[in-house]
């Protein structure tokens, strides 16, 4: 496994410039690198390296930091090894390239950070709408989204929520009722 | 004078008045041919009688005119329609162009198909069937749209039928020294065995090539579809027919006195058969109302063939009674499309959808007539269907009723995808400007409709004047099972009884029509087509609902390893034979079918000239 | 001779019976809770053999079963396939997050009362509520539909504006939702 | 104008769909020529409501993310849970855990044989394997208290042991379902209707698979041999003894026999974990919730589920919250882009049945 | 026949017999496939419930005129079949519309119902009802072949059209079943498309098309239709056993034997998944195609 990490770390770093890397026990290695080469890092890692399988794709809101963190997340099934592809951008004007030609799946992942984050991915096609529908305001999956708030303003509360009181008395009520019939036929 | 001359007289009359004066105005045009048409069929229905027969000369050659008994009921046919498509045509060709051309046309095609049917010598016949011809061929190419697929195929087949008639008949005149049909049928005896052969053959092939009988149907979906609708009613429902009518005397009267003649009419029985079961096929595949209702004509034409190949007095009957109820059905079908073109632009299944609630008499005729083609009871085509089958199992024809009998269910894709492509399914805001097709469209198409349940019911109608003919034929009438007003009887002696049934049937329909209307009358409510359990989600507005391309996919996936390639490869082969002749004739001629006709009158009249120094 | 009101008893009665003997579920898994339904539907459980039975379009449906939380995208088609019902219809709430939110109390996508925006006739509560629950629920409805007290049909029907209204609170204007059955 | 291709919905509202979900079919004859996933209807945001919830109330919505399967999300994010923290887990958990785990695959897979043939009109079986899989629920009831949501194996371990005697009720519950198996067998993978629905079905070869992302049972229907369970062993996987079976036909077919075999070793594998089961504690005891913080880190964990690879990413920022759960499912990325490509060129009557075959489970996809 | 008053009164009875058994077989049927499958099922009764609960729906939707009158189409059918069709040999209990049972007429007029359906269907404006439509349709071309053939080669052996001809020769020869077992298997594995039970069940199949053409229909309009499947069902039922079996001299005979008849396309439902359209067709054009060939052959030898 070592070999192998130290191997991949020279490859990269011979290929792609700014690349700072961070090893972790197991079979786990972070690189931190540019927003712009993201496409051609992961092709190269798919195409010659053989990390055929995008795991994933996540992103973290460091609203302290005014930056979104991408997590691209590759797999070998040789080496395997998982190869964690870090970058960040700001949070109101990053632009993230677009890799759904290396990946198909990547396209779904885009198009729920652009809905979720409000992140604006480069030569995008999708539909506009993934999971919302006529969501307008804030992406939700802002940090800055308050969504007990939202919440409150938009739905009706049945009341006792706070203590939980009308389940309470539903249940008591509920002990003093006879048993249907059929339950207690068939219940077993 | 004869009443039959009179008749010629006020069509020729007719015909050039309409031509001449309706350029002067429209209404006296209409006027013109209105009359004519009346007036005609006033004086056939009421004055003509199938008894009188005169006899001139002209060039030497005696012609002889007299309407038969068989004659009689083709020509019932011919100015039944005649006049009710007359009435439909005037409000439905409003403002096309060259209509005085269109409706002198109109009255010389059926002064052409009345002549057919008169016409006891071959010469006359011939000329006539000449001038029909042409004048179907200019309707084909009226709309100066098509023509040289559809009105060139159409011409070719028409002249290679001409040729083989005419063949023939050069052959009888020089053998027998007398055009006269009944000479040549009580003379057929004296004819050599080659010639036995190869006459009733020669004929047939000019007759097929009209009742459009595979492998000679090319013409007709392009010639159907390409002439105005008001025509193709009279063409498919009427012209058509007359290669029936001859047909029905060559099968039946010469046919019969070939020694092993019986494979004759089990191929042509067998043509027919086959002709009705591709013909069906490409119907259901054709997304144009007006292709489909073509190949169901060829194919209707094919059960027609089938009747009266077998040539069984029940088969006959059928193929007969057949023939009527094509005429009135395929027509009214045809009729509707014309409407339902003139009201919406387009005859695509795949573009107009939901007409039934701003057409609703249309529906009506459309719906009717299509039961009749589907032949469900009680309305007529079911009597003829039933008899078919009847005559077919009673000759013992094992496997063409199979073959039938899939057609005839596959019918049904086709008849369903008619009603359903133009009047139900979504009701788009495209067509929502629809309305009814005028009255006097719309009248006729009921009258039509209303025919189709009379002769349903009573069939005995129609069936006397079909036994009166067959009787000319030489079948002897045993019983009277032939002209029964409401019963049908098979060769086994089954009978249906039809009054009974339509009236259960009935008494059912409205029993049931009338607990669903009022049990909750009040809490039925009508919604529209938008208003369907899509699955909770709500239709957006540029989306099409309605399942119409590819409307019989899965059937043609099955019968595909079947038929298809078979089919396939007919037809390229077909095509690829057929373009060769285009060339060819193209080489020899200047390629324009009207320039070619003109050719062809010449070298008849040559050869008429000429005859003695030929022969 | 005939008392018409107690013929009309009697009508309602037999009327009743074969509704409350008769449940046509609408097949529509809202939420989580449709998981729980084949094993109620199936051999174990069995709800067949008291008439419940599974029904494909709304239109053939009694019962629309929301089994869980529903999502505001999911809202709008659950109103639009209830209003395709036919009367007399019946509206059972599956699950905790239908009554009061569940564990979604602070979701900015799900609704939190059902009852305000469709007229509820049974609660099952739970998380999620067992098949057996499911059948108990059933014949409580059973059991209301008896009594004639299942008209959440006819609530729908009189409050509809308040209804709609609150369905109009959440989806705002731009959602096109046709008014097709009032 | 009009398009000239007829638009089908599959669901929401649908007996054919598997779950609360939309595909917008574009039809011509009875050939799809277009297919487009339409999610949302489920969406909860778990993920944003666990960002307002701490370490352990976060757990309790774990296990909602995919109903039908739900022990893998719990497995998924106690693992993370403990990567992040370094936390270590006793040995007798990681067996419990690897039983838990292949119930619910079994379970699952129970729910699959009658998906799958559900979709096909064969409902006899779904009767039969939904009504068994009540067996399988009973030894969750027993163990955990709740027959769909089990909130069992948490942070540091599983959440209690095995009750007395729990083993030989499994085992004996094992041995009925295999015979049981074996009737489903007869009944499904010998039946010649079943073969002419399935093969060459739904199609998914080696490179749209690759192209796709595509995990689990799909991919080693079309020949790839590849399991997480044997790739980035977990838990004691690597000490058990089972094969991952593949299938080159690529299609419905193949798909469903790569299933029916992995049914039989995830009850090979039960037998082993019992037999092989240590004693000792089940719990590494966590600190009080709500004072319970994590380092700041990330980590991402995957498990095998039955629809294959389901992931999950948690970032920390060393507070009382999660700073991010993110969890990826198998279905989001088998039903939206592979299925839209998958159901171009098919025939509207396999739509069903190839969704069941591509394990689509739409709650998974929306969160 | 004495007179029209007794006529009405028994073609009633008939009618109503056909509903009730119809609706009991209905409801034996989801209570052998319940027990199957391993569960106790509803009541044989339960199909009763049912229809009297659609009957008791209180609104109801149509899409227009055809929409609304579809269900009436197919009640002509199933009653015009039932009246045909006679149900004991002797026909005295019993009367019908005696027209000797003409088969040629009953194979069309039991189309005249699915046609008037299909064309309520099509006027929902209902994709799923057209494709269910479309299939139904296609499938009738599919198993009416080999059925045809079987009852064209019946109707050639003994020259005859009419059925109660055929009943009549049974009396003497015995079943046809044993002397026409071409005719018969052809006719019967066309059967099991007649009935749709699975693997023909492809009109209304739920996983795919939501029921297909009655995917618009509820209340009234489910109920008239879901009683004329049943008459249907008895009159199909009665056909074949008038056809192969000999008819029967009583009721009692009568219900042993179409239930026999009826177990055939039950027992073969519950174990199969369903068919794609085509597949559906090629099955009717694979061997009951060929039995129906034997029968004719059958028929011509003899």
């Amino acid at each position: 496994m070592k070999e192998i990490k130290a191997d991949l770390i020279s490859k990269i770093k011979a290929s792609f410039d700014n690349v700072t890397e961070k090893d972790y026990d197991g079979n786990r290695l972070d690189f931190h690198v540019e927003t712009r080469i993201i496409p051609q890092i992961l092709t190269y890692l798919k195409v010659n390296l053989g990390y055929i399988h995008l795991s994933h794709i996540s992103c973290v809101d460091w609203l302290e930091d005014g930056e979104f963190e991408i997590v691209y997340i590759v797999w070998s099934p040789e080496d395997k090894l998982k190869v964690f592809i870090k970058t960040r951008i700001d949070r109101e004007t990053g632009v993230l390239p677009n890799i759904d030609m290396i990946w198909r799946q990547a396209n779904t992942y885009e198009r729920e950070l652009k809905e979720m984050f409000g992140i604006e991915v480069d030569g995008l096609v999708a539909a506009d709408e993934f999971l919302l529908e006529d969501w307008e305001g804030l992406p939700p999956m802002r940090r800055d989204f308050d969504t007990e708030a939202y919440a409150d303003e938009t739905f009706w509360h049945r009341p006792g929520r706070e203590d939980a009181m009308d389940v309470r008395e539903a249940i008591i009520e509920r002990s003093r009722e006879e048993i249907p019939d059929f339950a207690k036929k068939y219940s077993r | 004078m004869e009443t039959i001359l009179t008749i010629f007289i006020i069509f020729i009359a007719g015909a050039t008045g309409t031509y001449f004066l309706g350029k002067l105005s429209g209404i006296l045009r209409s006027v013109i041919f209105i009359t004519t048409l009346l007036v005609t069929s006033w004086l056939f229905f009421t004055a003509v009688s199938p008894d009188v027969i005169i006899e001139f000369e002209i060039m030497g050659i005696l012609m002889s005119w007299g309407l038969t008994p068989l004659a009689y009921v083709f020509a019932i046919i011919v100015f039944g329609l005649a006049i009710i498509i007359g009435i439909y045509a005037i409000k439905a060709m409003e403002g096309q162009r060259s209509l005085n051309f269109f409706f002198a046309n109109f009255l010389l095609s059926v002064m052409a198909m009345f002549g057919i049917l008169i016409s006891n010598d071959l010469i006359s016949f011939f000329i006539f069937w000449e001038i029909m011809s042409w004048s179907s061929y200019f309707m084909v190419v009226l709309n100066h749209k098509d023509v040289q697929r559809s009105g060139i195929t159409y011409i070719i087949f028409c002249v290679i039928g001409a040729y083989a008639m005419m063949m023939a008949i050069m052959i009888i005149y020089s053998y027998s020294g007398s055009v006269m049909i009944g000479d040549f049928i009580s003379n057929f005896h004296a004819f050599s065995l080659g010639m036995k052969w190869l006459l009733p053959i020669l004929l047939l092939i000019g007759f097929a090539s009209k009742a459009a009988l595979m492998p000679l149907h090319v013409w007709a979906p392009g010639a159907y579809s390409n002439s105005p609708m008001s025509y193709t009613a009279l063409f498919s429902g009427a012209l058509s027919k007359m290669g029936v009518y001859g047909m029905v005397i060559v099968m039946i009267m010469i046919v019969q006195q070939i020694p092993d003649g019986y494979w004759i009419k089990e191929v042509i029985a067998w043509l027919g058969g086959i002709t009705s079961a591709i013909g069906t096929l490409w119907a259901i595949k054709q997304d144009d109302a007006k292709r489909m209702l073509a190949y169901s004509s060829v194919a209707q034409l094919g059960y027609i063939i089938v009747g009266v190949a077998i040539g069984t007095p029940l088969a006959m009957m059928s193929g007969l009674f057949l023939a009527v109820m094509h005429g009135i059905f395929k027509s009214t079908l045809f009729m509707v499309v014309g409407a339902i073109e003139r009201q919406t632009g387009t005859s695509n299944f795949t573009e107009v959808t939901g007409l039934i609630r701003k057409m609703p008499w249309t529906f009506l005729a459309a719906l009717m007539s299509i039961i009749a083609l589907a032949g469900i009871p009680p309305l007529g085509g079911f009597i003829g269907k039933w008899m078919l089958y009847e005559s077919l199992m009673g000759s013992n024809h094992y496997l063409l009723i199979i073959v039938i009998f899939f057609s005839s269910t596959a019918a049904f894709l086709y008849c369903y995808k008619f009603l359903f492509g133009f009047f139900l399914g979504q009701e788009e805001k495209e067509w929502s400007h629809v309305k009814e097709a005028p009255a006097m469209m719309v009248v006729p198409m009921i009258i039509m409709a209303i025919l189709t349940f009379v002769l349903g019911v009573f069939p005995g109608l129609i069936l006397k004047p079909i036994n009166d003919g067959m009787q000319f034929l030489g079948y002897v009438s045993t019983d009277n099972r032939f002209w029964e007003m409401s019963t049908i009887f098979n060769d086994w002696g089954n009978q249906v009884v039809m009054e009974p049934i339509v009236y259960t049937i009935f008494a059912i329909f409205l029993f049931f029509l009338i607990f669903l209307t009022l049990k909750g009358y009040k809490n039925t409510r009508y919604v529209t087509t938008k208003d369907i359990s899509s699955s909770g989600e709500i239709p957006r507005e540029d989306e099409n609902l309605t399942f119409i391309t590819g409307f019989m996919q899965p059937f043609f996936r099955a019968v595909a390893p079947v038929m298809k390639r078979q089919i396939d490869k007919y037809y390229t082969s077909f095509g690829k034979g057929l373009e060769a002749l285009f060339d060819f004739t193209r080489r020899i001629y200047t390629g324009n079918g009207q320039t070619y006709a003109l050719y062809f009158v010449i070298f008849v009249i040559l050869l008429l000239m000429f005859r003695d120094s030929l022969f | 001779m005939i008392n018409d009101k107690n013929s009309q008893k009697i009508a309602d009665f037999i009327k009743n019976w074969a509704r409350k003997h008769s449940i046509w579920v609408l097949a529509y898994g809202t939420g989580c809770g449709a998981i729980e339904i084949p094993p109620t539907m199936t051999s174990r459980y069995d709800a067949e053999r008291l008439g419940v039975r599974g029904a494909a379009t709304p239109r053939q449906a009694d019962v629309l079963l929301i089994t869980g939380y529903l999502t505001t995208k999911t809202l709008k088609r659950v109103i639009r396939v209830y209003e395709q019902m036919q009367d007399p219809k019946y509206v059972i709430g599956f699950g905790s997050c239908t009554i009061n939110g569940g564990m979604y109390y602070d979701s900015y996508n799900t609704i939190k009362v059902l009852d305000k925006y469709l007229p509820v006739d049974v609660y099952i509560n739970g998380c999620m509520p067992r098949p057996e629950a499911v059948l108990a629920g059933f014949g409580k409805l059973q059991q209301l539909i008896a009594e004639g007290k299942a008209n959440g049909a006819q609530k729908y029907k009189d409050d509809h504006e308040y209804y709609r209204g609150n369905l109009r609170k959440i989806i705002g204007n731009k959602y096109e939702m046709p008014l097709y059955n009032w | 104008m009009r398009e000239k291709a007829t638009t089908l919905y599959i669901g929401p509202q649908h007996p054919g769909i598997t779950g609360n979900m939309m595909v917008r079919l574009k039809i011509e004859g009875d050939t799809i020529v277009k297919a487009t996933t339409e999610v949302g209807y489920l969406h909860r945001a778990f993920e944003k409501l666990q960002e307002k919830r701490n370490w352990l109330q976060s757990f309790t919505l774990m296990c909602r993310f995919c109903v039908p399967e739900t022990d893998p999300m719990e497995e998924l994010y106690a693992r993370a849970v403990e990567t992040i923290e370094g936390r270590e887990v006793p040995e007798r958990a990681k067996y419990i855990r690897v039983m838990v785990l292949e119930l619910a695959r079994l379970a699952s897979f129970m729910l699959w044989y009658g998906g799958q043939n559900g979709s096909l009109g064969l409902y006899t079986m779904g009767q039969w394997s939904v009504g068994d899989r009540n067996y399988i629920l009973d030894l969750f009831e027993e163990l955990t208290g709740g027959r769909v949501y089990h909130m069992y194996i948490w942070p540091g371990g599983v959440r209690r042991d095995l009750p007395k005697g729990f083993e030989q009720k499994v085992l004996k519950t094992m041995d009925y379902l295999e015979k049981r198996l074996d009737d489903y067998d007869d009944l499904m993978f010998d039946n010649a209707i079943f073969k002419k629905r399935t093969k060459g079905v739904g199609i998914v070869d080696k490179e749209t698979a690759i192209e796709h992302g595509v995990v689990g049972p799909v991919l080693r229907g079309c020949g790839i041999r590849s399991d997480i369970r044997i790739d980035d062993p977990y838990e004691v996987y690597d000490k058990l003894d089972f094969i991952v079976p593949t299938q080159e036909g690529a299609d419905i077919w193949a798909r469903a026999l790569v299933r029916r075999q992995e049914a039989r070793q995830s009850i090979r594998i039960i037998r082993q974990v019992i037999d092989m089961m240590p004693g000792g504690p089940v719990y590494n005891k966590i600190p009080n919730p709500q004072k319970w913080t994590l380092p700041k880190g990330d980590a991402y964990v995957r498990v095998e589920s039955v629809r294959g690879e389901v992931g999950l990413y948690a970032a920390s920022d060393g507070g009382l919250n999660p700073r991010r759960i993110h969890v990826r499912g198998a279905a989001y990325v088998h039903a939206i882009t592979l299925l839209e490509d998958v159901l171009v060129g098919e025939n509207i009557a396999d739509v069903s049945a190839i969704m069941n075959s591509l394990g689509t489970c739409p709650p998974e996809i929306e969160r | 026949m004495e007179s029209v008053g007794y006529y009405i009164l028994g073609v009633i009875v008939t009618i109503i017999v056909a509903f009730m058994v119809g609706m009991t077989y209905m409801g034996l049927s989801r209570k052998i496939t319940a027990r199957v499958q391993n569960r106790k099922g509803p009541p044989f009764y339960q199909n009763f419930i049912d229809a009297f609960k659609l009957a008791s729906k209180e609104t109801a939707i149509h899409h227009g005129f055809m929409h609304h009158a579809g269900p009436a189409f197919l009640m002509v059918a199933s009653i015009m079949s039932v009246l045909i069709i006679p149900v004991l040999n002797d026909g005295k209990w019993f009367p019908n519309l005696n027209f000797d049972g003409d088969l040629i007429f009953l194979l069309y007029i039991m189309v005249f119902g699915p046609l008037g359906m299909a064309l309520g269907a099509g006027q929902t404006g209902n994709p799923n009802s057209a494709i269910g439509v479309t299939r139904g349709l296609s499938q009738m071309v599919g198993f009416e072949i080999p059925w045809v053939m079987a009852l064209v080669a019946l109707m050639m052996q003994y020259q005859t059209t009419s059925l109660v001809d055929l009943m009549a020769v049974q009396q003497t020869t015995g079943w046809l079943m044993f002397s026409s077992p071409f005719a018969f298997l052809a006719a019967v594995l066309a059967m099991l498309g007649m009935f749709r039970y699975s693997p023909f069940d492809i009109v209304g199949a739920p996983t795919e098309l939501a029921s297909g053409p009655v995917s618009e229909n509820g209340g009234k309009y489910l109920f008239t239709m879901m009683s004329s499947g049943s008459i249907f069902a008895f009159a199909k039922l009665t056909l074949y056993v008038d056809l192969f079996m000999g008819g029967a001299d009583n009721l009692i005979e009568l219900l042993i034997k179409t239930f026999t008849i009826y177990l055939i396309p039950m027992l073969y439902g519950m174990v199969s998944p369903r068919y794609r359209t085509e597949q559906a067709i090629r099955y009717f054009w694979g061997w009951p195609l060929f039995f129906g060939f034997l029968a004719l052959v059958h028929a011509m030898v003899f």
